[in-house]
C-alpha cells in the first residue's frame, strides 16, 4: 500500500482520459433533434435487463422500474398551443465519472469501474438508498417488493424471456441503468481472447441499437476513432469540465452538445445536443 | 447575600440522608398507579411498531408508500429525532458536571437513562429503513470470507461508529455513576434484588480510594463525552449537508442540528421530569425551582436554534442556489406548508411563553408546552427530510403528493412505545435519583449555610 | 417454469432447464448437487451454451413488415432486434420489440376450443380438424372467410382453399385502414402506395400522416426522418410542418405544429394551392382546370373555415416557396371524413403544383408475383360481411387475424348478427371478444413459431420478401398448429393429388421459393445453398424489378369541399380516435410492456384517457382525473380526463385499443373503447367508415381519479422544465454544421 | 436478524444469504480464515483479534469441504482422466469458448462407446445407452454451481493459463475443480467463495510464458457480480 | 504481636475529621497514615486531603487509549479501504483523509472512554469481593467510618481517640492470623 500510495490519493476526472481509463470509457451522445419520443428504448431495455412489469397500482405510486424513461416537457413560452412541439429527453444514468451516488453507500455497493462505468452489485445492496437521494437526475430505482416472486411480475411461460445474462432482482434492492454491462462484458471477453480492444460498433447498448432514429450513439471515448469520440471532440464537451469552454463565451458559434445539470461537478459521460426548431417555420 | 435567603430553595437542606435513600428507594418497589397505565400504553404502542415492522418486512417497503424521488420518509425523520433527544442527557450530566451546577443532581441520572434509550431507538431506525435489514452485516467492518470492506466514505457509516460509540460510552458513563447508588440498593435490598445490587455494584465500599478514582474518572468521561455528543449530531448533520440535493447542501446544518438536539432534548427532560415526579413521588427532589431553571435552559436554545434556523433560510433566500431557494419556497407554500409553518411557530414562538413564571411554575402547562415543542422538533427533522426528496434537482420526478402509509406512521408510534417500555423498566430497576448526589447537595447546602453563619457574626 | 411440457422441449434444447433456474430462481450460496444440469443429446454445432445466437425473421406486429434478428439462447427466444438489410436498417420499434411477450404471453390459447352447451369446452385438434372439413362440405357461397391483412404464401393459400370451396366471399378486413389514401394516390399518381422520399426533402408537411410512429412503415420512415433532420453543410435541415387537430407524436417532433379543425385539412390544401397557383412558376405544374378548380380559396376564406391564423398560413405558404423539393403527405385525421377522398385529393394536389411528383413521390416496384402481392384490408369489408351475416347469407364463417366484434362499431350490430351464422370458427392466439362468440377457436402458433413469407404494403426499396421462421420451438407442441399447414392439411382433403406433394407448409415455402429462385438478386445456383442464405438473411430481393412511372393526373381531381359544418349544439365537439403505435386496433392490448410504457404524447399508463385542451376544460370546469362521459348518437365512453394543450379547442380525443372484455389480464376491463361510438359516417367515394368524423358531446360526472402517469409534478399542472437545462433547444439558423465524417 | 430470519427463508429471489448459512451449511473455514489473514499487515492483527467475531459471524464447523453427490450415473472421472489421460477439455468443451464449460452431450459418450465393445456390458454403459435410446439427456446434478448473480467465465481462466501460460490442463481445471483424477463423481473441493476467489484475483500472476510480464485478474465488482 | 483493623463508624464528617487529625497528632508507633481508610457515603476532597496525597492515576491510561484508539483507529481504516477490492467512488481518492479523519476521532473517544472505565475499575480495586467484615450498611447511608490498621498495642489507644469524638460504634477484627496463613 505505501508502495504505490499516489494509487490511492488520485482523484477523477484528472482532465487526462487515457490516464484515467487507460482501454475503455464507455459513453453516450443523444441528438435530442433526432428522438421523436417513440419510447423504442424503453421497451428495448425492459427486454434486455429483466426489468418487472409493475402494473398499474404500483406505477400509481410512482415505483415504475423503467431504466430509461422518454419524458416530455412543454414550452413555457407557447403554453396554450405549443407551435413547436413537445420536448422529449431520453433519461437514463448518466454514469457519472464524480458520481454522487457512489460516495454515499455504506456497503460500497456502487462503485466505478475502470471502464468508466457507474456498477451497481446487486447482492452487495443493502437498500439504504442514499445514493438514490443523493443522484441528481433521479435514475436509481428501487425495488419495493419482491416482484419476481410475490408481486408475479412474470407469469409462467414469462420467465423463459429473461435473459440469463443478468440477476433478477428481489426486494430491497437499488437497480439502474447499466449500459447493457452484459453485453460489454460478452464484446470484451471476446476480444480480449483474440488479443486486441473492443472495435467501435463490436457492441451497442439496447436502447441505442433499437433507436429507429439512431439518437443515441454508443461507444469507447477513448478509442481515438470511435463516432462517440468524435462527437465528443466536435461539439467540444470535455469529460472532465464542469462549465464548457465554449459555453464561457455564451457559445456564439452555436455547437449543440451539453450535458444535463453539468454545473452540479458529477462530469456525467452522457452528451445530449440540443433540439433544433426553425423560426421560420 | 440577603438574596441567598430569599431564594426559594431547589432542595432542602435540613432533608436526612436516611429519608434521600428511603424515599428514593420506594420509587423502585411502589410507584404510583399512573406508572403502569403509562406502560401498558407505552407497551401497546410498540405491539403497533412490530405489526406495521412484520407486515413491511415480508411484503417490501413499498408498503411504506415510498417511490422514486421519496427515497426516505419518516424513518430517516424520526431517527434523527430520537438522535437530538438524547443529547440533552449529555448536556445535563456531563456539561453542567463539569461547570459544577450542582442544581443537576437530582435529574441528571434519568436524562442520562434517555440519552441512551434514545440512541437505542435511534438505532432501530436505521435498521427499519433498510431494504434488505437481514443484510444489515454487510455495513459492519469485520474480516469476512467475501473480503469486503464497508466504505468508509459513506455518512451513513460515520454515523453508525459515532452512534456506537456515543451508545456505549454514555451506557459506560451512566453506570459508572451509578455504582455508589447500586452499593446503597445492595445494603437495603433483599432476595433477588439483593444479588442483583450485589453484582451491578461491584464491591463498592466507598473507601477513599474508591471515591477518589471515581472522582476522576467521572470527570475524564465527562469531557469525553461532550465533544463526542457534538461530534454525534454534527455527523448526523452531514448525512445531509455532505450530500448534494438542494436544502440539504447546507454548511451551517451541523451547528443548526445539534442547537435543535439540545432543544428537543431539554424539551423532553421537562416532559419526563414532570411525569416522574408524579409517578415515583419525587416532590422533594424534583422541586419547582429545578423545573425553573430546566425552563430557562430550554429558552435559551430555542433562541439559539431559532437563529441558526433563519441563519438557514436567509442563507438560502440570499444566495444564488435556484435550486435550494425553489424548496425553500416550496416548503412555505407547497403541500408542505401547514407542517412547516406549525414547526416554525413551535420552535421559535412557543418557547416565549417560558419568559413567564406563571406558567414555568405551572406543571400542567408546561407538560403540554414541552410536548408542544418536542412535536416541532419532530416537524423540523420531517421538514428537513421530505420537501427536498418532493421538489430536488429534477423536474420530471418532482412529485409534491406522497404522503407516508400508516405503515410507516405505525413504526414511528412504536418508537415511542419501545422507548417508554426501556425507559419505565429502567426506572423499575435503577434509582432515577442519584442519591449519594443529592445527599453531596445538601450537604454542600449545610456547609454553605454554616459558612454564612459565621460570615455573619463577625 | 410451464410445467406443460418443458420436459420435451429440454429434451432437445437441454441447457434451456438451467439457464432458466438460473435466470429465474436466485440460488442464494454456492450449492452442490441442488439444481440438475441438463446437457444435450445433439447439439448443432454452431451451438455452444452461454452463447446467444441470432436467427433472422420479420416482425409480424404491424403492416410494416421489418426484418427482425431474434437472439436465441439456450433455446429461448430472448430479445428482438432489428435485421440491418431490410428497410428498417436494423432498427426496431418498441411494437417489435414487444413480440416476445406475444409469445410468451400467459394468456396464449394453449389448446382449441369447441363451443358446447353454449360454453367452449377444449377439444382435440383431430375433433376440430374433422369439424372443419365437416363444415365446409358442399358449403359453396355460404362460406365466408374475414382475415386481416395478407400477402406472400399465405395469401396464396388462403385464396386457394376459400376458391376451392367454390367461394368467392374472402373478405379483408383492417380496422385502420388507409384505404382512401390509397385509392385517392391510385387515382392522381396511378399506384395505390407510392414511395415518399422524406429524406431527400427539404420540407414535409403533413396533414395528420403520423409517419413517425403509426403510419405505413413507421421505423423505416424514422430512418429516413433521421437524414432528413441532419443537417450538414451539403444539405440543410429538412423542415417538418404538421397540420392536424390532434397532436400525433410526429407532430409533437415538427417545427411547426397547426391545430386545424378537423375535415378542413382539404380547404387549407387549397388554400395553399391556391395562394401558390398566383405564381406563374407553379401554374405550369398543373393543368389550367386546376388552377380554376382551387379558385375562390382565398386566405381569409380559409383560415375563417379551419381557424388557422392567415399568419400562420402566410408562414407555411413562404416555408413552400422557399424549399424545394418539399413532400406534402395526407394522413387519416385528414382523410377520415365523408369527404375524406377530397381532402386526400386536395392535399396531394400539392405535390403536383410544387412538383413534387418525380423527386420525393416516386413509383414503387411492381411485385413480380401478383398473387403474392399484399393484400391490405378495409372497412369496406366488414360491412358486406356484416351485410351478409345479417341476411343470414352465411353459414360456415372462418376468422383469421382480426377481432370484430372488438373493432366493429356499435351501430354495425356485428355481435347479433354473427350469431346468425351457423358456425363460426376462429383462428387465433388469444380468447378475445370474437372467440366468445365463436364456435370452435383454433389456437394457432405464435408468430416466433411460425413459418412465412411477407410482402409489405410500402415497399421503399425495390421488392423485398422477407422470410418469417421459427425462433424457437412450440411452447405447446400438442396446443397450437401454423395456419399454413391447417389450410395445406384441408387443401389435401379437396384436391390431395395437387397438394400430397408437401408433408408441411415449410416444404411448401421452400419448394416454391426455390422453384423461381431466379426472381430474386444473387442467388446461389445449389438450392440447399439458396435455401440456406434465404433462412440466414431472411430476405429476398426480387432481382429486376419492373420500373413503373406514376401518371401524373391531377386532372381527376373535382374540387366541391364543404364549408365548416354548423357549429352543433347537441354534440359540440369532434371526437379523435387517436391510435396509439403500441396497441394498434387492440390486438396488442395484452402485451405488459405495451401497457406499462407510457403513452409518448400524455405519459399515461394502464388505462384510457381523454385528451381536452386546458382552455377548454377551464370553460367547463374540468380538472385532471374528473371522469368524462363522452357520448356520440352511438353510445358513449367515460373515462378520466387529461388536460392536453396540443389539441384544437373543439375537439377531444380517445385512444383506440384499449377497452377490452376479454384477451386476457392485461388487457380486460383496462379503459374504454372508442371504436364503440364511432357514428355511422363513411366516405362517399370509397365507402370506408370515417373514423374522424364523429361528432360527440363531454358532460362530467361525479367521479375523479388519479391520473396514473409517468410525469411529475401535481395533477393538471403542464409540465414544464422550471428553469432548468435539460432540454435545451436551438434555432435552426443558430446551429454550427458539420461535415459529414 | 436473528428474529426475523425465519422471515426471510420464504423469499427465493433473495441473492444472498447471511453468511452463517452458508458456514452452517458446510464449513470450509481452514480456506475462509486464510483469506483473513493474507493482505494488509493490519487486517491480519486485526483479523486474529477478532476471529471471535468472524467465528460467530461465518460460524465454523470442521465439516470436510465438499461432498458426495447423487448422480444419475456415477461417471469415473478417474478411469477417464487418470486411466485414459484424455483432456478435460475434449469432453468439456465448452470451457474454452464460453462462461459455462458444460457438461458433454450425450453424443460425446456414445461416440467413444459405441466402438468400445470390452464395456459395454458394464452397467453405467448401459444405462447410457438407454439414455441415448430415449434421445434423453442424462439428469445430472450441478457440483460447482455458483451463485446466479456471480458471473464466473471458464472461457478466460482457460485462456490465460492454459492457452497463454501453459500451464497442463489438469492443473488448470484442477485449481478450481480439484483432483478429478482421484475422483469418480466429482465433488466440491474448493469454497469458491469470494474471499477465495480474491485471493487469486490480487495475485500477480505471468501474463503468458514467453515474457515475465505479470498481471493480476480484474478488481471491477461487475466483472463477476452481474 | 498480631495486626487488627478498627473501624469507627461517625455521625458527620466534622467527627471523622477530628478524629483522624488527633490520629495523625497522636504520633503511635506502629500506625502509619497509610493504614487509615475513610468509609464516606458521598465523596469529600477536605477529609481525603488530611490522609496526606494518594494517587488516582487513570487519566495516564486514558491517553494511553485515546492514542491508542485514533493510532489504530486510522490503520485499520487506511488498510482495509487500501486492500485489493478498493474501487474508486465518486472521483474521491480510495484514501480520502477528510472521512478517515471523522472515523480516527470517534475511534480516539471511544477507546479513551472504554481504557478510562477499565483504569477506573483497575484502580478502584473494582469488582472486589467484600471479605471483611469491617463494613456497616450504615456507611452508604449517612455515616462516616474510620478504618484504622495498626499493632495491637496502639490499637487500644486508636480506640480511645474514636471514642473521645464519640464515635456512633466501634468495631475491631484480627488480620494477623490472615497473613500468617500467606
Amino acid at each position: 500500500m505505501l508502495r504505490d500510495w499516489t494509487k490511492y490519493r488520485t482523484t477523477h476526472p484528472t482532465g487526462d482520459l487515457n490516464k484515467d481509463h487507460p482501454e475503455y470509457k464507455w459513453a453516450m451522445a443523444i441528438d435530442l433533434d433526432a428522438c421523436t419520443g417513440c419510447n423504442a428504448c424503453v421497451v428495448a431495455c425492459y427486454a434486455e435487463n429483466n426489468l418487472p412489469v409493475v402494473g398499474k397500482k404500483k406505477f400509481l405510486h410512482g415505483q415504475v422500474m423503467h431504466w430509461i424513461r422518454i419524458e416530455r416537457y412543454w414550452n413555457d413560452e407557447d403554453i396554450d398551443i405549443p407551435h413547436q412541439g413537445a420536448q422529449f429527453m431520453p433519461m437514463l444514468c448518466q454514469q457519472c465519472e464524480a458520481a454522487p451516488c457512489e460516495t454515499v453507500c455504506p456497503v460500497g455497493a456502487t462503485n466505478h469501474t475502470p471502464d468508466g462505468l457507474n456498477s451497481q452489485v446487486y447482492n452487495r445492496c443493502i437498500g439504504s438508498r442514499y445514493c438514490s437521494s443523493n443522484c441528481p437526475y433521479k435514475v436509481r430505482y428501487f425495488n419495493w417488493y419482491n416482484y419476481p416472486e410475490q408481486e408475479n411480475a412474470w407469469p409462467d411461460p414469462l420467465p423463459m424471456q429473461l435473459n440469463p445474462d443478468l440477476t433478477v432482482r428481489t426486494k430491497g434492492i437499488m437497480e439502474k441503468c447499466t449500459f447493457c454491462v452484459q453485453r460489454l462484458y460478452e464484446a470484451k471477453s471476446k476480444a480480449r481472447t483474440e488479443g486486441r480492444l473492443v472495435k467501435d460498433g463490436e457492441v451497442t447498448t439496447a436502447c441505442a441499437q433499437s433507436c429507429p432514429t439512431g439518437a443515441i450513439t454508443f461507444g469507447n471515448l477513448v478509442d481515438p476513432y470511435s463516432k462517440v469520440g468524435k462527437m465528443w471532440r466536435q461539439q467540444r464537451v470535455d469529460l472532465s469540465k464542469d462549465v464548457q469552454d465554449k459555453d464561457r463565451d455564451g457559445n456564439p458559434e452555436g455547437i449543440r452538445g451539453y450535458r444535463v445539470l453539468e454545473e452540479l461537478r458529477a462530469y456525467p459521460s452522457i452528451m445530449y445536443l440540443e433540439r433544433v426548431r426553425d423560426t421560420q417555420a | 447575600m440577603n438574596d441567598f435567603n430569599k431564594e426559594e430553595k431547589d432542595i432542602r437542606d435540613d432533608i436526612a440522608w436516611a429519608q434521600i435513600n428511603k424515599d428514593v428507594l420506594q420509587s423502585i418497589e411502589k410507584p404510583r398507579a399512573a406508572f403502569w397505565y403509562l406502560f401498558a400504553f407505552a407497551g401497546t404502542l410498540f405491539a403497533i411498531g412490530v405489526g406495521c415492522e412484520i407486515y413491511q418486512y415480508q411484503v417490501g417497503l413499498g408498503v411504506a408508500n415510498f417511490d422514486n424521488p421519496h427515497m426516505w420518509g419518516l424513518y430517516i425523520a424520526s431517527f434523527i429525532f430520537w438522535i437530538g433527544m438524547s443529547h440533552s442527557g449529555t448536556l445535563l450530566s456531563a456539561i453542567l458536571h463539569i461547570i459544577h451546577a450542582d442544581w443537576r443532581k437530582p435529574i441528571y441520572r434519568f436524562a442520562e437513562a434517555m440519552t441512551t434509550f434514545s440512541l437505542m431507538t435511534a438505532g432501530l431506525f436505521v435498521i427499519v429503513h433498510l431494504g434488505r435489514l437481514w443484510q444489515v452485516y454487510y455495513a459492519l467492518p469485520y474480516p469476512n470470507e467475501r473480503w469486503a470492506w464497508p466504505n468508509f466514505q459513506s455518512p451513513l457509516l460515520w454515523d453508525a461508529t459515532a452512534i456506537f460509540t456515543y451508545l456505549t460510552s454514555s451506557m459506560l458513563f451512566l453506570y459508572v455513576g451509578a455504582i455508589p447508588d447500586f452499593a446503597i440498593c445492595r445494603d437495603n435490598a433483599e432476595g433477588w434484588r439483593k444479588n442483583f445490587y450485589t453484582v451491578l455494584a461491584l464491591g463498592w465500599m466507598g473507601t477513599d480510594r474508591q471515591w477518589r478514582n471515581f472522582r476522576v474518572s467521572y470527570m475524564t468521561i465527562a469531557c469525553f463525552l461532550i465533544p463526542l455528543a457534538v461530534s454525534v449530531h454534527s455527523i448526523v448533520a452531514s448525512d445531509f449537508a455532505m450530500s448534494q440535493q438542494p436544502g440539504w447542501h447546507i454548511t451551517s446544518f451541523p451547528p443548526y442540528f445539534v442547537a435543535g438536539a439540545l432543544y428537543s432534548g431539554c424539551a423532553a427532560i421537562i416532559t419526563l421530569f414532570i411525569m416522574l415526579r408524579h409517578t415515583f413521588r419525587f416532590e422533594e427532589y424534583m422541586t419547582m425551582p429545578i423545573l425553573d431553571k430546566i425552563a430557562r435552559l430550554t429558552f435559551a436554545i430555542a433562541m439559539v436554534w431559532t437563529y441558526l434556523n433563519f441563519i438557514e433560510y436567509a442563507s438560502v433566500w440570499y444566495g444564488d442556489d435556484m435550486f435550494a431557494k425553489q424548496v425553500l419556497i416550496q416548503k412555505a407554500t407547497g403541500p408542505y406548508s401547514p407542517f412547516w409553518w406549525a414547526m416554525n411557530f413551535l420552535g421559535s414562538v412557543l418557547p416565549f411563553t417560558l419568559l413567564f413564571k406563571k406558567i414555568r411554575s405551572n406543571l400542567t402547562a408546561m407538560l403540554i408546552i414541552s410536548l408542544l415543542l418536542n412535536l416541532g422538533m419532530w416537524l423540523e427533522r420531517w421538514m428537513i427530510v421530505a420537501p427536498t426528496f418532493s421538489h430536488g434537482y429534477y423536474p420530471w420526478t418532482i412529485d409534491h403528493d406522497q404522503w407516508p402509509s400508516f405503515v410507516q406512521w405505525g413504526i414511528v408510534l412504536g418508537s415511542f412505545g419501545w422507548f417508554g417500555l426501556l425507559f419505565m423498566l429502567f426506572c423499575k430497576l435503577v434509582p432515577s435519583v442519584s442519591m449519594y448526589e443529592v445527599k453531596e447537595m445538601v450537604y454542600h447546602r449545610t456547609l454553605g449555610r454554616k459558612h454564612l453563619a459565621q460570615l455573619r457574626e463577625a | 417454469m410451464s410445467n406443460i411440457n418443458r420436459r420435451d422441449f429440454l429434451k432437445v434444447l437441454g441447457w434451456g432447464g438451467a439457464s432458466l433456474t438460473v435466470a429465474g430462481c436466485g440460488y442464494t450460496s454456492i450449492e452442490s448437487g441442488v439444481e440438475t444440469v441438463e446437457s444435450y443429446v445433439q447439439p448443432q454445432d454452431f451451438v455452444v451454451p452461454g452463447i446467444g445466437i441470432y436467427y433472422a425473421s420479420t416482425c409480424t406486429q404491424c403492416e410494416g413488415g421489418c426484418g427482425v434478428h431474434g437472439r436465441v439462447r439456450e433455446g429461448r427466444i430472448l430479445k428482438m432486434e432489428g435485421s440491418p438489410e431490410t428497410p428498417n436498417r436494423g432498427r426496431l420499434c418498441g411494437l417489435g420489440q414487444a413480440s416476445v411477450q406475444h409469445h410468451y404471453n400467459p394468456d396464449r390459447l394453449k389448446e382449441p376450443l369447441l363451443r358446447q352447451g353454449g360454453t367452449l369446452q377444449p377439444t382435440t385438434w383431430d375433433n376440430a380438424t374433422a369439424l372443419l372439413v365437416e363444415k365446409t362440405k358442399g358449403v359453396g357461397d355460404k362460406f365466408a372467410f374475414l382475415t386481416g391483412p395478407l400477402s406472400g404464401h399465405l395469401r396464396v393459400l388462403m385464396q386457394n382453399y376459400v376458391e376451392s370451396l367454390g367461394s368467392k366471399n374472402h373478405f379483408i378486413y383492417d380496422p385502420l385502414a388507409i384505404k382512401v389514401n390509397r385509392s385517392v394516390s391510385e387515382q392522381m399518381y396511378g399506384v395505390a402506395v407510392p414511395c415518399y422520399h422524406i429524406d431527400q426533402a427539404q420540407l414535409v408537411v403533413s396533414f395528420g400522416a403520423d409517419f413517425l410512429d403509426t403510419w405505413l412503415s413507421p421505423v423505416h420512415f424514422s430512418t429516413q426522418y433521421a437524414d432528413f433532420r441532419k443537417a450538414n453543410d451539403s444539405k440543410a435541415r429538412g423542415v417538418l410542418v404538421q397540420i392536424e387537430p390532434k397532436m400525433t407524436v410526429t407532430g409533437a417532433n415538427a417545427d411547426r405544429w397547426i391545430p386545424i379543425r378537423p375535415g378542413t385539412e382539404g380547404v387549407f390544401a387549397l388554400g395553399l394551392a391556391n395562394a401558390l397557383l398566383q405564381d406563374p412558376a407553379y401554374i405550369k405544374n398543373v393543368p389550367s382546370s386546376v388552377t380554376a378548380a382551387v379558385r375562390g380559396y382565398d386566405k381569409t376564406r380559409v383560415s375563417q373555415e379551419t381557424g388557422v391564423s392567415g399568419e400562420v398560413f402566410d408562414r407555411l405558404l413562404a416555408l413552400l416557396r422557399a424549399r424545394t423539393p418539399s413532400l406534402i403527405l395526407s394522413g387519416p385525421s385528414a382523410e377520415g371524413h365523408a369527404h375524406g377522398a377530397q381532402n386526400a385529393a386536395a392535399i396531394m394536389l400539392l405535390n403536383f403544383v410544387l412538383g413534387n411528383v418525380g423527386k420525393t413521390v416516386t413509383a414503387p416496384a411492381k411485385v413480380p408475383f401478383p398473387q403474392m402481392a399484399p393484400a391490405d384490408g378495409d372497412t369496406v369489408a366488414l360491412n358486406t360481411f356484416n351485410e351478409g351475416l345479417a341476411q343470414g347469407r352465411f353459414q360456415t364463417v372462418f376468422m383469421y387475424d382480426v377481432n370484430p366484434v372488438y373493432t366493429a362499431p356499435e351501430f354495425l350490430k356485428l355481435r347479433d348478427n354473427l350469431k346468425k351464422a351457423g358456425f363460426k370458427v376462429l383462428f387465433t392466439h388469444y380468447r378475445d371478444e370474437t372467440a366468445e362468440e365463436a364456435d370452435l377457436v383454433l389456437p394457432l402458433d405464435s408468430a416466433l413459431e411460425d413459418w412465412g413469407t411477407h410482402i409489405a404494403a410500402y415497399q421503399p426499396e425495390g421488392v423485398t420478401i422477407t422470410m418469417q421462421q421459427p425462433l424457437m420451438e412450440r411452447l405447446y407442441p400438442e396446443g397450437t398448429r401454423s395456419l399454413g399447414d391447417l389450410l395445406l392439411e384441408l387443401l389435401k382433403r379437396r384436391s390431395p393429388e395437387e397438394y400430397k406433394k408437401w408433408p408441411d407448409y415449410y416444404s411448401y415455402l421452400q419448394d416454391a421459393l426455390t422453384k423461381n429462385k431466379s426472381a430474386f438478386k444473387d442467388s446461389a445456383a445449389d438450392d440447399g445453398l439458396f435455401w440456406y442464405q434465404t433462412l440466414s438473411h431472411g430476405v429476398l430481393n426480387v432481382a429486376a424489378v419492373k420500373e413503373q412511372h406514376l401518371s401524373a393526373a391531377p386532372g381527376a381531381l373535382n374540387v366541391n369541399l364543404p364549408g365548416t359544418a354548423a357549429s352543433d349544439q347537441e354534440f359540440p365537439f369532434q371526437l379523435v380516435p387517436s391510435i396509439r403505435s403500441g396497441f394498434r386496433d387492440g390486438r396488442h392490448a395484452n402485451l405488459p410492456w405495451m401497457q406499462e410504457t407510457p403513452d409518448t404524447m400524455t405519459t399515461i399508463v394502464w388505462d384510457s384517457w381523454v385528451e381536452i385542451h386546458p382552455k377548454t376544460a377551464e370553460r367547463m370546469g374540468i380538472r385532471e382525473g374528473d371522469i368524462l362521459e363522452i357520448s356520440s348518437k352511438n353510445g358513449s365512453v367515460k373515462t378520466q380526463a387529461y388536460l392536453f394543450p396540443g389539441i384544437q379547442p373543439d375537439t377531444v380525443a380517445v385512444p383506440l385499443g384499449q377497452g377490452h372484455e376479454a384477451m386476457g389480464r392485461y388487457a380486460k376491463g383496462v379503459g374504454v373503447n372508442p371504436f364503440k361510438i364511432l357514428n355511422p359516417v363513411f366516405e362517399k367515394t370509397t365507402g370506408e367508415l370515417a373514423r374522424y368524423a364523429t361528432r360527440v358531446k363531454v358532460s362530467k360526472t361525479d367521479d375523479r381519479v388519479t391520473v396514473v402517469k409517468d410525469e411529475g409534478w401535481s395533477p393538471g399542472m403542464i409540465n414544464t422544465q422550471l428553469d432548468r437545462k435539460i432540454v435545451a433547444t436551438m434555432a435552426a439558423d443558430k446551429v454550427k454544421l458539420f461535415r459529414e465524417e | 436478524m436473528l428474529i426475523l430470519s425465519p422471515l426471510k427463508r420464504n423469499c427465493r429471489y433473495d441473492i444472498s444469504a447471511p453468511d452463517s448459512e452458508r458456514g452452517a451449511r458446510r464449513g470450509k473455514n481452514l480456506t475462509r480464515f486464510l483469506c483473513i489473514v493474507r493482505g494488509p499487515l493490519f487486517v491480519h492483527l486485526f483479523a486474529v483479534s477478532l476471529l471471535y467475531v468472524g467465528s460467530s459471524v461465518f460460524g465454523i464447523s470442521v465439516a470436510v469441504a465438499g461432498n458426495k453427490v447423487e448422480q444419475p450415473i456415477e461417471f469415473p472421472h478417474d478411469i477417464h482422466a487418470a486411466k485414459m489421460g484424455i483432456n478435460c477439455m475434449y469432453c468439456h468443451t465448452y470451457a474454452r469458448r464460453s462462461l459455462v464449460s458444460g457438461i458433454p452431450p450425450l453424443q460425446k459418450c456414445i461416440g467413444c462407446h459405441q466402438s468400445i465393445p470390452s464395456v459395454r456390458d458394464k452397467p453405467r454403459i448401459k444405462k447410457l445407452f438407454e439414455y441415448w435410446d430415449k434421445k434423453e439427456p442424462i439428469p445430472f446434478k450441478k457440483v460447482h454451481d455458483e451463485p446466479e448473480f456471480v458471473r464466473f467465465n471458464h472461457e478466460r481462466h482457460i485462456q490465460r493459463f492454459y492457452f497463454w501460460q501453459k500451464r497442463p490442463v489438469q492443473e488448470v481445471c484442477g485449481f478450481c475443480h480439484g483432483d478429478v483424477k482421484t475422483f469418480t463423481v466429482a465433488e466440491k473441493v474448493m469454497p469458491l467463495t469470494m474471499g477465495w476467489c480474491n485471493s487469486c484475483h490480487q495475485k500477480d500472476h505471468l501474463i503468458n510464458n514467453t515474457s515475465s510480464e505479470t498481471g493480476h485478474g480484474p478488481h471491477d465488482c461487475w466483472d463477476c457480480h452481474k | 504481636m498480631s495486626t487488627l483493623r478498627v473501624l469507627g463508624l461517625f455521625n458527620d464528617f466534622d467527627a471523622a475529621s477530628d478524629a483522624i487529625r488527633e490520629l495523625c497528632s497522636a504520633n503511635l508507633p506502629t500506625l502509619n497514615v497509610d493504614n487509615i481508610t475513610i468509609k464516606s457515603p458521598i465523596e469529600h476532597p477536605d477529609v481525603e486531603s488530611l490522609l496526606g496525597t494518594r494517587p488516582a492515576p487513570t487519566r495516564r491510561y486514558t491517553l494511553i487509549g485515546a492514542i491508542l484508539g485514533a493510532s489504530l483507529g486510522f490503520t485499520f481504516i487506511a488498510s482495509s479501504q487500501g486492500n485489493w477490492f478498493a474501487q474508486m467512488k465518486g472521483g474521491k481518492p480510495i484514501i480520502p483523509f477528510p472521512p478517515d479523519f471523522v472515523l480516527t476521532y470517534e475511534l480516539m473517544i471511544m477507546w479513551g472512554v472504554y481504557v478510562t472505565v477499565l483504569a477506573f475499575l483497575v484502580c478502584a480495586g473494582l469488582p472486589a469481593r467484600m471479605k471483611s467484615s469491617l463494613y456497616n450498611s450504615k456507611i452508604s447511608e449517612d455515616q462516616i467510618g474510620v478504618m484504622v490498621k495498626a499493632e495491637k498495642n496502639c490499637i487500644d489507644e486508636v480506640k480511645k481517640i474514636f471514642q473521645r469524638h464519640n464515635a456512633l460504634k466501634i468495631e475491631e477484627e484480627i488480620v494477623e492470623r490472615r497473613r500468617r496463613e500467606r
